[in-house]
């Protein structure tokens, strides 16, 4: 108990890797083996999240910002040690990544060949992901940045649809290559500071005055660089617009519940990354480039919209809504970014409610695009087109899959009394005061997010019922219903009490910006 | 006296080698196992150095000494440090591979494993000298072997061609290494060729930065630096699977090691003067064999030019003299020498069994032999620098000294990873993922040693790169020496 | 009595007949019996110096005789060693005549 | 049990039965509609209750029964969210408590239950009806239960709560989540019956629409928020400081001051969901849905929520006003947009044949009343033109279904085929169905403003004098002949239903619905009379007194200011008498012994007719305007040119790139350059090899020659050089 106490994190993270090397060595046969074997193993770091989260202390203290801290050393050679630790912008992601694996493979049961290394990729990826959001050391963190890439290149390319090497290799090869700034920039402060630890680094690199590095540009400079080689992956994997465009290949291509952690927790990564570093390390960069980050994110929202709006593949317009969703998180970034050394109390509440409506926003997200995707799957797995055209009134055939799917839908629409309002009017609220205009344009977003939602339901629900498929459909399984319910639950639950969560996320936000 | 372990394990795969070409030709089952013995028995000791090393206290250890001709200053002078035990272990490990990859020769395997014994025994040698004179005798001793393997079991198109290439681009490079060397010897006063000495020789400036071109480049054309790379790729194709392997994985290190030890060690100056020189040097190899390595469509080819890019890698690290570069050096070396020789071990059962190495006519292979595609991409992932393997924790730090010494270096060659990434996917789609082409339908998956061999490498590089503290300290310790002679010069 | 120059005029005649010999015949055992006239004009030298010397010092010493001696046995040695390797030769290759053996021709 | 708690649990039974039905008893439809009704029953006993206390609670303005608990932590500050009854909220409540009820009662009948599944029927259609043998062995068709019935109950309960949510709520923020589940369930209800092409248009449409309001009120709450760092009445609106700083603070648009702007944005949102022009477009396509539907959308409730938005946010729209003194910039906005709205809908009302549509105009119609009354700051009139307006409409809506039903009952009868909401097709109901056509009357008569003795005579006089006293006499004259107007097609629609002969076979064989139908238009219709007596003003002639304006002053109650009592002029008054009687006497004249299904003004009108019957063609123009650019802009501009073409065009031009450059260094450099310089210099040195083994003859004598020539050679150089010195 004492050793769980001690190596929470490490336990929740690793317990999966762990898991896959056991099944690395269980003959493939056994498919039901690997099935239920990775479900339970992905169902353990839950539990233990649910433990950290019972223990978490909510309150952060100046002292020790983060929890269940872990140090060990790993490179001693560049001082880069293996740190982890949570706070309360971690731990809901964290959650939500635990959440959602199991849910994940639960849906993945559906998959029939090559069992093994599909579950197996898929334990890898969970610690890939927890990974990053548990990392205090900066190249722990890109180890498990980059490490989260591999195993969803081959779920792609190896259980995707038609054009899946295409997606994939423009997935990973986008991703990494936005990744080499960030790579360079790490190493960069690594030698500036001489050190990747996260808390030193935000002691002293946002204040330092010279690099030992012999280049000929003056600091600032090579700050600002340093600021758009970070804001450039992290904008890649939100993504951002114009960043955007691997995430509608990718997504159209990958298996389900590949679709699911890609667009629950993957994109997350990137708004993880903006929060967790990009803030703390460089204000002053932020503060001035926050108006691009804004005018950017409006972007994304209105043309994230307007994408989706025009698709006619289902898994597509789901894809581009997650960009749609993404832009308010980035906007509330932007904002954040804009008055981070404000002093004003209304100011700072505004930057309060946006970054906490940022935070919950990404939870929200991860529920509602990961049950949208999954939703897409079960209609794809009965009648194997992604071709809205081709469906039309399935609600009178599968009335339970159709009143499921109007749930999701609407929490992904925002409507009121679901989670997706609370982020949303939270991050609106926040930027209000800060960007008047960018918050105003967004609504242009907010009103086709609407219209995509409306016109996907229209298609695949409502008129007359396409009978190519009449008596050919069966309703949603209870398996795919259990797969549901935890995020309808939590949909709701958010929607109408969000305090549980959110005063968690408020008050690390309120210690931290 | 304490038991000379360096000797034994220099000496082991000579004796091997004679004693096979005494073994009678049928007995190919003793002439496998007294090879397989042989290359136990080094990687057995090699492992052993390593574990007992003192890295605290760092320096030269296992020394032995032995005057051989006073008169000139030639003494049997043989230790190891930081930076040479593990390329040690790392000749361990592929010689064992590599005589376990080649165990179905059927073509006068005695010769076979005799020469590769002598390869063997000639990197050991290298990496053990103390002794300018005999670093290059076993530098030499390598040349004759490589060259009679090549030509007589290389791929039969290519091989006279690739092995008399590889052959002249060496001798140049050693002759150049030669003049090199004679001169420091002589220009040292010291009359003696023990490298300790000449350490401290105080060479006067003007003298180094003459001399250091001829020996650092001399040497470095072995390891791969361009515009003298071009014998790396025809010569690893020519060879035969376990010499590629030795070839890419040991000799090229080889080449990178003794321009460390003679060229950078013996003149700190010169390097200081030429570091820019190397630097440009090697940043082109990361690109340019990266780029190269993009479009290639032999499967060994790409292997042979991603070994260009990466060697660029470990001289970009040498070049900016400093600590970080330096252990990446040090760490990129073993890591590309591990990773190389899976590559080339893989290729080598592909082609065994497609009977073809041209990728548009491969396909789908990660059914018939998936033991083959993991290994791959995980030697695929180490060369990308895909963090969790050996690959990130080396190139990593030489980034970092990238930064400290010219960081315009750091930015075109980190270009190499994504380029890297680029031909890597591709190959692994193309080779091993899509559909089986109905000719490679009867391809059968790999034997258990393959299966050994993939795996043990496959473990090596995973666990250097989840625990880099297993290697790091070492090679720390050796560059610490290094750092001491750079700063005292 | 004969002044020595004589005898070292002999001795040069003798070899360049054997030189010749050596160059022009094609017959490797006439080569070989050529080479031992030049053999034996160099033991004439040696005997003509040997005596000249002794009568201008008046003692007579040994080691010439010696050298002398020796060129013999060597001599001996190498016209048996040579007609071995001639007769295997031409055991291999039904000839003796040397331009017919350019093994070595690059 | 306190008030506060009773206020709490006001909404959650329908919440409740919404979430029973769904989940467990959506397959048995009398358990479910049963769980309906109770919860619906529970909300209005409840909301009577509440509605008693607070009628007698002293000063309920200033003290409203009001409770609240933290929701939302923000930082330091929380935002709350509680329950307020004050006089407007309690009168809402009490209408919508009622309508609610009633319209459940009449839905189990309109949804034909007990009566036999219909072989024929398709989840998502109306009910055909279905084949039954009768007592005499001969197969009849009847009408037959709607296949979603349970999931209808569902929904209705699930609007019933977000409806009392929004009422009983003290704060904006809850409000607006009462708002768009009330938009999520009318979409969903006007889409009920989706395998209708029409319908599926519709409910989009409808959707879509009123999001456009909200979207603007969204930024409105993000502004007051953001002002005030509150969404709560009494914190904004209870309190002259905030609404003066609203006031003073000057917005970034149009030199408008904040309290304009946010009051403007808000009132946005008020025009979508209340179907102001020009966002009125999507309520009569809404008549898709079924008419309890119908009823509860457009009469009782979510068109009445956009209305009790406006006169809930009445102090801040009108913030610096006083009676008499010049308008605010919203109050003038609404003055117009509700003037012009309530004339241009009657207009469309006229060519309208559907019986449905034409109620649906009159809605948009008078609502357009009561938007103008607050624009002419008749704040209370406003609130008693909502009350007894949704009363009457949703009897007539009701009347108008039951009267469909007949119709359709006839057809069964006759298997004719005509459209049973066609008023052109009926006529002579009154015979057929009684009850329908006295209740129906009554209703009308209140629409149309019939003097005295009915609701909307009160309450349209009410605003037609406030807008006088107000001085707006461009705003009374536009409403006076929107009255006219309304009294002239509630003539019309009754004269053509009711009166004269059958003008179809269905007609005369219609049939009076059930009670279950019939019970809830008689209840109605006595609020249709009874409520407008609430609310006679004092110095009304003659009547004037014999009540107390109750309503003015219970309602007004929720003003600061004093209503400066002008003296009461006789001029509205006549001209509301005027207007009403003229109106229904000139529809009942036209109208009159009409035989053929032909309308008369299409030929005394002629083209205005025709533009009027398409609504003014506006729904062509949004088409043509907006929705055609906006779907290019999608599909072309954002995912053609930007994704596909530009952006990723860029990439993979990044990608060509890098394999050209891999291609053009090994064919440029790597293999003439690099590789050739080494190649050269190998033959180089094989050339001069291969010149010394011409030499290698292998004839020992050749060699001996050389040598020994070389040998003299040498010795005559040595010989000449070092002898000769």
């Amino acid at each position: 108990m004492d050793f769980i106490e001690k190596h929470l994190l490490t336990l929740i993270l690793f317990a999966p890797t762990v898991a896959a090397l056991i099944l690395l060595f269980v003959p493939g046969k056994y498919v039901k083996a690997f099935r239920w074997g990775a479900l339970a193993a992905s169902i353990i770091p839950f539990a233990l999240t649910l433990v950290a989260w019972a223990r978490f202390n909510p309150d952060p203290n100046p002292a020790a910002p983060f929890q269940f801290v872990e140090q060990a050393a790993w490179y001693a050679a560049i001082n880069a040690s293996y740190h982890l630790g949570i706070d309360g912008i971690s731990l809901p992601m964290v959650l939500l990544t635990t959440l959602l694996t199991p849910l994940a493979l639960l849906a993945s049961f559906s998959i029939k060949e090559r069992v093994k290394p599909y579950m197996i990729l898929f334990l890898l990826l969970e610690t890939g992901m927890l990974g990053v959001f548990m990392s205090l050391d900066l190249m722990l963190f890109f180890v498990f940045w980059e490490v989260g890439l591999v195993p969803m290149y081959f779920l792609i390319a190896q259980w995707g649809g038609s054009n899946r090497n295409y997606a994939a290799l423009k997935f990973v090869l986008y991703t990494m290559g936005g990744s080499l700034g960030l790579l360079l920039a790490i190493q960069l402060m690594g030698v500036a500071v001489g050190s990747f630890d996260l808390v030193t680094l935000t002691e002293k690199w946002p204040t330092i005055q010279s690099l030992a590095v012999p280049i000929g540009i003056p600091i600032e400079t090579v700050k600002t660089i340093a600021f758009w080689a970070f804001v450039i992956a992290f904008a890649i994997k939100v993504p951002v617009w114009p960043f955007h465009t691997w995430l509608p290949d990718a997504h159209t291509e990958a298996p389900t519940a590949g679709s699911m952690i890609l667009a629950g927790v993957l994109l997350k990564l990137g708004a993880y990354g903006f929060l967790r570093l990009v803030l703390p390390l460089f204000p002053v960069e932020a503060q001035r480039f926050a108006w691009v980050l804004a005018a950017l994110a409006v972007a994304a929202i209105i043309f994230g919209a307007l994408g989706a709006l025009a698709q006619n593949d289902f898994k597509r317009l789901v894809a581009y809504s997650s960009i749609n969703h993404m832009g308010f998180v980035v906007l509330a970034v932007a904002a954040a970014a804009y008055t981070w050394n404000t002093t004003a109390a209304n100011t700072l509440l505004d930057k309060n409610l946006a970054l906490s409506g940022a935070v919950l926003q990404m939870f929200n997200h991860g529920l509602s695009a990961a049950g949208m995707f999954f939703l897409v799957g079960v209609i794809y797995e009965r009648t194997h087109t992604r071709d809205l055209k081709e469906m039309g009134g399935l609600y009178a055939i599968l009335p339970v899959y159709g009143t499921v799917l109007i749930f999701t839908a609407m929490a992904s629409l925002g409507l009121p009394g679901l989670g997706g309002f609370v982020s949303e009017f939270l991050v609106v609220r926040g930027v209000w005061p800060i960007f008047t205009a960018a918050a105003a344009l967004s609504m242009i977003g907010l009103f086709f997010t609407g219209a995509y939602i409306l016109k996907a339901l229209k298609l695949v629900l409502h008129g007359p019922l396409n009978t190519r498929w009449e008596g050919h459909l069966t309703d949603i399984s209870a398996r795919e219903l259990v797969v549901m319910a935890p995020l309808m639950v939590l949909i709701l639950l958010i929607g109408v009490w969000p305090a549980w969560l959110l005063d968690m996320i408020n008050r690390a936000v309120a210690f931290l910006f | 006296m304490q038991f000379p372990i360096l000797s034994v394990l220099i000496f082991t795969p000579l004796a091997a080698a004679l004693i096979l070409l005494l073994l009678p030709e049928e007995k190919k089952n003793w002439i496998k196992g007294l090879a397989l013995a042989a290359g136990i028995i080094v990687l057995a000791l090699s492992v052993w150095l390593y574990a007992s090393y003192d890295i605290a206290a760092g320096g030269y250890q296992f020394q032995e000494r032995v005057d051989w001709l006073p008169a000139l200053g030639i003494s049997y002078f043989v230790g190891v440090d930081g930076i040479s035990l593990p390329l040690v272990f790392l000749s361990g490990l592929v010689i064992v591979s590599g005589v376990l990859v080649s165990w179905n020769v059927h073509d006068r395997p005695r010769e076979f494993f005799s020469f590769l014994m002598f390869l063997g025994a000639s990197v050991l040698g290298v990496f053990c000298s103390l002794d300018l004179f005999m670093l290059f005798f076993f530098f030499e001793l390598a040349v004759f072997p490589k060259y009679l393997m090549i030509v007589t079991w290389g791929s039969p198109k290519t091989r006279e061609y690739g092995g008399m290439k590889l052959t002249l681009y060496l001798f140049i490079g050693s002759m150049l290494a030669l003049i090199g060397a004679l001169a420091i010897y002589f220009g040292s006063g010291l009359r003696t060729f023990d490298m300790l000495a000449l350490e401290n020789a105080g060479f006067a400036m003007a003298f180094q930065r003459l001399w250091f071109p001829f020996v650092f480049l001399g040497f470095a054309i072995l390891g791969g630096i361009f515009p003298f790379h071009s014998w790396a790729p025809d010569g690893h194709v020519a060879a035969p699977t376990a010499i590629s392997m030795l070839l890419a994985g040991v000799e090229m290190k080889v080449g990178a090691f003794a321009a460390l030890r003679v060229g950078i060690m013996l003149l700190p100056e010169g390097a200081r003067q030429w570091a820019w020189l190397i630097l440009i040097l090697a940043t082109v190899n990361v690109v340019y064999g990266a780029f190269i390595a993009l479009i290639q469509t032999d499967f060994k080819y790409v292997i042979g030019f991603s070994s260009v890019s990466h060697m660029g890698l470990v001289l970009i690290g040498f070049a900016t003299l400093s600590r970080e570069g330096l252990i990446g050096a040090g760490m990129q070396m073993f890591s590309h020498g591990v990773m190389t020789a899976l590559f080339f071990s893989i290729v080598g059962m592909v082609y065994d069994r497609a009977h073809t190495r041209d990728i548009p006519k491969l396909g789908g292979l990660a059914r018939k032999m998936p033991w083959a595609a993991i290994g791959f991409i995980v030697g695929g992932l180490v060369s990308m620098g895909m963090p969790g393997f050996s690959g990130f924790v080396a190139e990593f730090p030489v980034f970092m000294g990238a930064w400290r010494a010219a960081p315009v270096v750091a930015v075109i060659a980190i270009l190499g990873i994504l380029i890297t990434a680029g031909y890597i996917f591709l190959v692994i789609r193309r080779v091993f993922f899509g559909e089986v082409p109905e000719e490679l339908a009867g391809v059968t998956d790999v034997t258990v040693k393959d299966k050994i061999v993939i795996g043990g490498l496959a473990v090596v590089m995973i666990g250097l790169g989840v625990f880099p503290s297993l290697m790091v300290p070492m090679v720390e310790s050796g560059v610490k020496t290094i750092l001491a002679i750079l700063g005292g010069a | 009595m004969i002044p020595l120059s004589w005898y070292l005029i002999a001795a040069a005649a003798l070899f360049c007949i054997g030189l010749f010999g050596v160059l022009s015949r094609k017959n490797a055992v006439s080569i070989l019996m050529s080479i031992e006239l030049m053999l034996n004009a160099v033991n004439i030298n040696l005997v003509a110096f040997w005596h000249y010397h002794s009568q201008i010092q008046g003692v007579s010493q040994v080691a010439p005789q010696v050298f002398v001696a020796m060129v013999f046995i060597i001599a001996a040695a190498e016209v048996a060693v040579g007609l071995a390797l001639i007769i295997s030769a031409y055991k291999r290759r039904e000839t003796s005549v040397v331009d017919e053996m350019t093994l070595l021709k690059g | 049990m306190t008030s506060e708690t009773l206020v709490w649990l006001i909404p959650l039974p329908p919440l409740l039965a919404f979430f029973l039905i769904v989940v467990f008893t959506n397959r048995n439809k009398a358990l479910s509609h049963w769980l309906a009704l109770i919860a619906a029953g529970l909300s209005w006993a409840i909301s009577m209750v509440i509605f008693g206390r607070a009628v007698r609670t002293e000063g309920l303005a200033e003290h409203p029964i009001a409770q609240a608990i933290p929701w939302l932590p923000t930082g330091t500050t929380s935002l709350n969210i509680g329950i307020q009854i004050d006089p407007l909220s309690a009168v809402t409540l009490f209408f919508v408590a009622i309508t609610v009820l009633m319209i459940f009662i009449y839905s189990t009948g309109y949804h034909n239950y007990g009566q036999p599944a219909g072989q024929h029927d398709h989840k998502g259609l109306p009910p055909e009806g279905a084949e039954v043998e009768d007592a005499k062995g001969k197969l009849v068709k009847v009408p037959s239960i709607e296949p979603m019935y349970s999931r209808f109950f569902a929904l209705i309960s699930l609007f019933a709560f977000a409806m009392f949510l929004l009422v009983v709520t003290d704060n904006l923020l809850t409000l607006y989540v009462g708002w768009e589940i009330m938009g999520l369930c009318s979409y969903l209800l006007i889409g009920f019956w989706y395998a209708k092409e029409s319908a599926r248009k519709a409910m989009i449409k409808a959707f879509l629409t009123t999001r456009v309001g909200d979207v603007f009120m969204l930024l409105g709450l993000a502004a007051l928020y953001t002002l005030t760092g509150t969404l709560n009445y009494q914190e904004i609106l209870g309190n002259p400081d905030v609404l003066g700083q609203l006031a003073g603070a000057l917005s970034p648009v149009l030199g408008l001051s904040w309290a304009a702007l946010i009051g403007i944005l808000i009132f946005i949102g008020t025009v979508g969901k209340s179907a102001q022009f020009p966002l009125h477009i999507w309520l009569p396509d809404a008549m898709e849905g079924p008419t309890p539907v119908s009823a509860m959308i457009h009469a009782a409730t979510m068109v009445s929520a956009g209305v009790y938005l406006a006169i809930r946010f009445f102090p801040l729209l009108s913030v610096g006003w006083e009676p008499g003194a010049a308008l605010t910039t919203p109050m003038m906005v609404m003055g117009v947009i509700g003037s012009f709205t309530a004339l241009f809908a009657a207009t469309i009302a006229v060519a309208q044949n559907d019986v449905k549509r034409v109620l649906a105009f009159s809605t948009i119609s008078q609502l357009g009343y009561m938007i103008a009354a607050l624009g002419v700051g008749a704040y209370a009139a406003a609130a008693f033109h909502l009350v007894t307006h949704a009363f009457f409409k949703a009897l007539l809506f009701l009347g108008s279904g039951s009267i469909i039903h007949g119709m359709e009952h006839g057809i069964f009868h006759t298997h004719e085929h005509v459209d049973p909401q066609n008023m052109l097709n009926m006529g002579g109901l009154r015979k057929k169905m009684p009850i329908t056509f006295w209740t129906f009357l009554i209703g009308g008569l209140a629409l149309s403003g019939f003097p005295l003795i009915t609701a909307g005579f009160w309450s349209k006089d009410e605003i037609l004098s406030g807008a006088f006293k107000g001085g707006q006499m461009g705003v009374f004259i536009t409403l006076a002949l929107a009255a006219l107007l309304t009294a002239f097609y509630t003539a019309r629609q009754i004269t053509l239903t009711f009166l004269g002969k059958p003008r179809s076979k269905a007609a005369e064989h219609a049939h009076e619905s059930k009670w279950t139908m019939t019970a809830p238009l008689a209840i109605l219709s006595v609020f249709a009379i009874g409520a407008g007596w609430a609310g006679i003003p004092e110095d009304f002639p003659g009547l004037g007194g014999l009540l107390p304006n109750w309503f003015e002053e219970f309602v007004g109650s929720m003003l600061h200011f004093e209503h400066a009592e002008a003296v009461h002029s006789l001029v509205p008054l006549i001209t509301s008498l005027v207007v009403a009687l003229g109106g229904l006497a000139l529809g009942w004249v036209v109208y009159r012994g009409l035989q053929r299904p032909v309308d008369p003004l299409e030929k005394s009108l002629g083209g205005l007719h025709t533009v009027l019957k398409n609504k003014y063609y506006i729904d062509e123009f949004y088409q043509a305007a907006f929705i055609r650019p906006a779907n290019w802009v999608a599909n072309v501009f954002t995912y053609k040119i930007l994704d596909q073409t530009v952006i990723d065009g860029i990439l993979h031009g990044i990608a060509r790139f890098g394999v050209w450059l891999g291609k053009g260094l090994r064919n440029v450099i790597d293999l003439p350059v690099v590789n050739g310089a080494g190649d050269n210099a190998a033959r180089g040195t094989r050339g001069v090899g291969m010149y010394l083994r011409s030499q290698q003859s292998g004839r020992i004598q050749q060699y001996m020659v050389i040598a020994i020539s070389l040998l003299v050679l040498a010795g005559l150089v040595i010989y000449f050089t070092v002898g000769m010195s």
